[in-house]
């Protein structure tokens, strides 16, 4: 007989990292049916380009890597995803091309891969895009249901309530419609998948803040992509803080420059750079004990 | 180092590529990120500070017996500035253009590493002409550090290379590339594919 | 009020118990083997020899050092062979191994009585010669437990029915069928100790065993039972302490120094044991469970070889892939079934070949679920970076040695990183080191 | 208002280190650990403060009036230097926990192209005195800021699986690019 001897614990819980993963695709189901239904084709067709590029950029770095491929644990199709998600639904197709193998290679794998990356990839995507390409990721929303509307901008100020939740407004791809956004937060929330905190906590703070400096709380909350980014892109693992401190610290952070940028900065949205930041930030937060060891007291401290 | 006689090629070539200031000894970071948006700004900064090298490499070789070791560094600085001063005044004689676009850049030589860092570790210990190839060989690594990573930020940029558009006007240039931030992902990125060159290289070697 | 800590885990295995509502019964097989370094310390001396004949309940092995407990003998027969075995754990030991005559002809016995009019003197002696260690598993020696030192107040006993761990549910019977036994036991050592205040523990997924240390509990005095949520390491020490008494161990020490002595359930059962019928450690009860044709919680004969427990269990279902003493967080594996049970193995749990398989172990995403597992609040995934860099200073730094090694974090891991596993060497390296410096002093 | 405005723009939009490229070298050398990074930030923003007084004072009292504008290079680098040498010994003498805390950083901080590049600015943009100062300080704590992030995501860095040929420099500079484009969301913000 021959037995298994390892070390304890023995049993592992049914989550990993592939399930995980999957989770979150899951979740982004709805926002894709949502921007194609809105959209078109042509949505369709750029998270196909972005999903594809950013599997084949993993692929391809772990095979000249001499790495183990590991595209089967499905981060890259979540990155690819939100990077389709993310831009305007006339994006050509190189430019997600260039989006996703900068998100991948650069962003990701330079870091050391899965984990290892400090920004989110795709809102570095997108910022690199948005640098580069500034005409190309500000226009282009008038695809689709909104042919006919010219001139308008992802936050468009004049839209009701309802239209904002049904995503009836222009805007990128995935980030329009509300209500699937919340879809997907709650198959998170219900997965286990992401804790509530970062959402809402970041939206709460820019709400509030929002409210202070005369926007409508209810539209500041529903207007661009801030509902997407809070629920898809603030709560990523690998870029938030791990301690629970430090996780409303960064919360609180995101939504107060969400609205400062709105409110004062030269870029009409400023949830890519919010949670960009706020990622930079994460390892300093990290830092702070927030949490209190069982069995340290301040007299134990003294006492050595 | 004791004072002897050198190999003036080897002396030159050491600064060009063994020890290429840009990117062996990642010295002189600042003007390398900031003034590489296009190829001749690059190549003009480069050429400012290889005349001030070679100038102040052999002015400090040539006074390295005279001036005393306890205020070399403030002496060193001097002579530098001199330097720098009277390219600054060439340059915006001459080239009002390029003065302009280098900014206050092109004082800032003074204070750049390399130039102080030969004045220290080579011109002062070595005689006149030995230092002079010296400085020569380290600014023309520096200058082709420069231009090399002018001419990648311009083409992607601008679609351009010493102002000659090469990519044809459908290009649609990725603007990143000449705003900050693509000046150190180019240097980053290409530091990186040298040392994975010359990783190889020994490898292969071995 | 369900009284619960920050953190922990609910692996799924433990709300699965089907060994819950299957009574206690006897197994006695026609060999033990016993082992003589069951309890934390130095290991106990053998004092007969091949051949001899020996009652049940007699001492075999004399109790060596100050953390030493003596050893019975579990059946009457004859010693076939003393010789050394390799144990579970640390250095090879002594064992005597007994032909069972199936006479159970037992050695003179001193009971004391009743737990509520005996002398109090006499209740530490009792519990040390009859030779009770921690049958929750940890086998640290009862008696010295209940030695205070005289700058200590023990103002708490806290009987320990949590029972957290997969698959067992040994405890959980026992407070069913023998609620007395478990109430009398925890009076016994507040009596010993003059302690007025006794609590029981028990997570609410085990409402008949609350229902019948309640009653039990009607009537007598200072104990009472607290209901806890059902969470892994519920059971923990530390954890028990914090919920049923609002205080804290203090990092490095013992919880007498906050005033309290923690017994588990099956330890109070021996000692009204001892004081009752004196009556030695010579069985306890054992869940088996897992890949066996038919769970059962068995009485068992300390030294009981697991072959044959696996045989009264209608054998193996398929072919084993990992055998395992104690529960599947915490339990130590089996090199094969040839080693016998011990005082303080609560549960024998077989796995199958495909659940034995241990995963690779992935880069970790960061998701920071091992931070909200950790029941004592360590940051684990900044330990393990450590730990694998093999820098045990900072991992000391990092508080590695508060880890009581619960495996909540591993358990919990999308990345299947071996967390605990490290922690583990973590603390043992730093201990040799701790060691080593005392030494050169 | 318009001060806090200028104060705000020298933090973040027009940050020192990701906008301007001055002080590049102390930004990729002593950013390995955050506590060093903070105490060089903090012995920066010191010097330049006072540096950026002094150069608008020989500026402006000394060298305008003597037409001595083309002096401005040399004058400024010996007010830097030896500045940072009465600050040395200044500090030496009256706040030795200070010193010790941040002295080894004190002589590298001579050749850092901020401190000369605050002065140089100054005169280009023809800051008045208050400007100059504030230009001084809050790039400096903008810098502080800058060096401060950098340290904390490389302490980060230390532990992750980065390829050997991008070891040290090549990720500094493209962590630092990164980090750029993050803080390009401030355009504008002033």
């Amino acid at each position: 007989m021959s037995l298994i001897l390892s070390s304890a614990p023995h049993v592992r819980s049914k989550d990993n990292t592939q399930r995980l993963m999957l989770n979150v695709i899951i979740s982004l189901l709805p926002c894709v049916a949502a921007g194609i239904y809105y959209f078109g084709w042509r949505a369709a067709l750029v998270v196909c380009v972005s999903v594809v590029s950013a599997v084949a950029a993993e692929f391809i770095w772990q095979k000249l890597a001499r790495k183990k491929v590991r595209v089967y644990d499905l981060s890259a199709v979540v990155t690819g995803l939100l990077i389709g998600l993310i831009v305007p639904p006339s994006a050509p197709w190189w430019m997600l091309v260039i989006g996703s193998f900068f998100a991948i290679m650069v962003v990701k794998q330079l870091f050391g891969g899965i984990g290892d990356n400090f920004l989110n990839p795709a809102l570095a995507a997108r910022a690199v895009l948005l640098a580069s390409w500034p005409a190309l990721m500000t226009s282009g929303y008038n695809v689709g249901k909104f042919d006919a509307v010219s001139g308008a901008t992802p936050l468009l100020s004049g839209a009701s309530v309802a239209d904002l939740l049904l995503g009836n407004v222009t805007g990128a791809v995935g980030e329009t419609c509300k209500i699937a956004i919340l879809l997907g937060f709650a198959w998170l929330l219900f997965t286990r998948t992401i804790r509530w905190e970062i959402p809402v906590i970041s939206l709460a703070s820019a709400c509030l803040l929002g409210w202070a400096l005369g926007y409508d709380p209810l539209t500041t909350v529903l207007s661009g992509g801030l509902l997407f980014g809070a629920v898809y892109m603030a709560t990523d693992y690998v870029t938030t803080p791990m301690t629970q401190f430090a996780r409303i610290l960064y919360s609180v952070g995101i939504g107060v420059i969400v609205v400062l940028i709105r409110k004062f900065g030269s870029y009409p949205e400023g949830v890519t750079y919010a949670i960009l930041l706020m990622n930079i930030a994460a390892p300093l937060f990290d830092r702070i004990p927030a949490q209190r060891i069982y069995g340290h007291t301040k007299a134990t401290k003294e006492g050595k | 180092m004791s004072e002897k006689k050198q190999n003036v090629g080897k002396v030159f070539l050491n600064g060009v590529i063994t020890e290429n200031p840009t990117f062996r000894l990642v010295l002189g970071t600042c003007p390398t990120l900031a003034v590489t948006t296009s190829a001749i700004n690059g190549l003009g900064m480069g050429a400012a500070a290889t005349f001030v090298l070679l100038g102040s490499n052999i002015v400090i070789s040539a006074l390295r017996k005279v001036i005393p070791d306890k205020v070399r560094i403030p002496a060193f600085i001097v002579v530098i500035c001199m330097f720098v001063t009277i390219i600054q005044l060439v340059m915006q004689a001459y080239l009002p253009a390029l003065y302009e676009s280098l900014g206050i850049f092109l004082p800032l030589i003074v204070v750049n590493c390399i130039i102080l860092g030969r004045a220290e570790a080579f011109a002062s210990k070595n005689p006149v002409v030995a230092s002079a190839f010296d400085g020569l060989g380290m600014g023309c690594g520096f200058t082709l550090a420069l231009t090399l990573i002018g001419c990648i930020r311009e083409l992607l940029g601008n679609g351009s290379v010493f102002g000659i558009n090469l990519l044809g006007t459908s290009y649609q240039p990725m603007l990143l590339m000449i705003l900050p931030a693509g000046g150190f992902l180019v240097f980053g990125s290409l530091l990186g594919i040298i040392n994975a060159l010359t990783n190889r290289k020994k490898g292969a070697a071995k | 009020m369900k009284a619960t800590f920050r953190g922990g885990v609910h692996p799924a295995h433990g709300s699965k118990r089907p060994t819950q509502a299957l009574a206690i019964r006897d197994f006695v097989s026609d060999t033990v083997q016993i082992v003589m370094n069951m309890n934390i310390g130095a290991p106990s001396k053998p004092c007969v020899k091949k051949g001899d004949h020996v009652k049940l309940g007699q001492v075999i092995g004399e109790a060596v050092g100050g953390l030493g407990i003596p050893v019975h003998a579990s059946v009457s027969g004859e010693v076939v062979a003393v010789d050394a075995i390799a144990y579970l754990t640390g250095e090879p030991a002594q064992s005597v191994t007994i032909k069972n005559d199936f006479q159970d002809e037992w050695e003179e016995l001193h009971p004391l009585g009743n737990v509520e009019s005996v002398d109090p003197a006499l209740i530490l002696p009792a519990i040390k010669a009859a030779g009770i260690c921690g049958m929750g598993g940890a086998s640290f020696p009862t008696h010295v437990k209940l030695t205070i030192a005289p700058d200590k107040k023990c103002e708490y006993i806290l009987a320990n029915g949590a029972e957290c761990e997969t698959h067992i549910t040994c405890d959980d019977r026992l407070m069913q069928e023998h609620a007395t036994r478990v109430v009398d036991g925890l009076r016994a050592a507040m009596r010993a100790l003059n302690v007025s205040q006794g609590i029981i523990g028990i997570e609410d997924n085990k409402p008949a065993a609350i229902a019948a240390m309640e009653k039990a509990c009607q009537g007598r005095q200072g104990v009472r039972v607290q209901v806890l949520k059902t969470k892994y390491p519920q059971g923990g020490e530390k954890q028990l302490i914090k919920v049923l008494t609002g205080r804290e161990v203090p990092s490095g020490g013992l919880p007498i120094d906050c005033g309290c002595v923690v017994l588990n359930v099956g330890t109070c059962a021996a000692i009204a044991d001892a004081i009752i019928d004196g009556k030695p450690v010579i069985d306890r009860v054992c869940t088996v469970t897992g890949a066996v044709r038919s769970p059962a919680n068995l009485r068992l004969r300390i030294g009981t070889i697991t072959e044959d427990i696996i045989g009264e269990c209608g054998g193996y279902s398929t072919d084993p892939g990992k055998i395992f003493f104690g529960g599947a967080m915490t339990g130590l594996c089996l090199p094969n079934d040839q080693l016998p049970m011990s005082k303080s193995t609560n549960g024998i749990v077989v796995m199958t070949k495909e659940e034995a398989v241990s995963a690779e172990e992935d880069p970790c995403i960061r998701c920071g679920k091992c931070v909200d597992a950790c029941p004592i609040g360590l940051n684990p995934y900044d330990m393990k970076i450590f730990a694998d860099a093999e820098k045990w200073d900072v991992c000391k730094k990092k508080h590695v040695m508060d880890c009581m090694l619960c495996g909540a974090c591993a358990f919990i891991c999308p990345a299947r990183r071996w967390l605990t596993p490290s922690f583990r060497i973590a603390k043992q390296k730093i201990a040799e080191q701790a060691k080593k410096e005392a030494a050169a002093k | 208002m318009n001060v806090i405005l200028f104060m705000i723009s020298c933090i973040l939009t027009n940050n020192f280190i990701f906008n301007k490229f001055l002080g590049c070298c102390p930004f990729l050398g002593v950013s390995s650990k955050v506590e060093t990074a903070a105490s060089m930030g903090i012995a920066v923003t010191f010097v330049m403060t006072i540096a950026s007084l002094f150069a608008y004072m020989v500026n402006t009292w000394v060298l305008v009036p003597l037409q001595l504008e083309y002096m401005q290079t040399i004058a400024f680098i010996l007010i830097i230097a030896g500045l940072v040498q009465f600050v040395e010994m200044f500090m030496k003498k009256s706040m030795p926990a200070l010193y010790s805390a941040l002295g080894i950083y004190l002589p590298l901080i001579t050749t850092n192209c901020a401190v000369l590049g605050v002065a140089t600015l100054n005169v280009k943009e023809g800051y008045n005195m208050l400007f100059s100062v504030l230009n001084g300080t809050f790039s400096a704590l903008g810098f502080l800021l800058a060096i401060v992030l950098m340290a904390g995501v490389r302490e980060r860095l230390e532990s992750s699986k980065i390829p050997e040929c991008m070891k040290g420099f090549p990720i500094s500079l493209v962590t630092a690019g990164l980090m750029a484009i993050a803080f390009m969301g401030f355009n504008g913000l002033v």
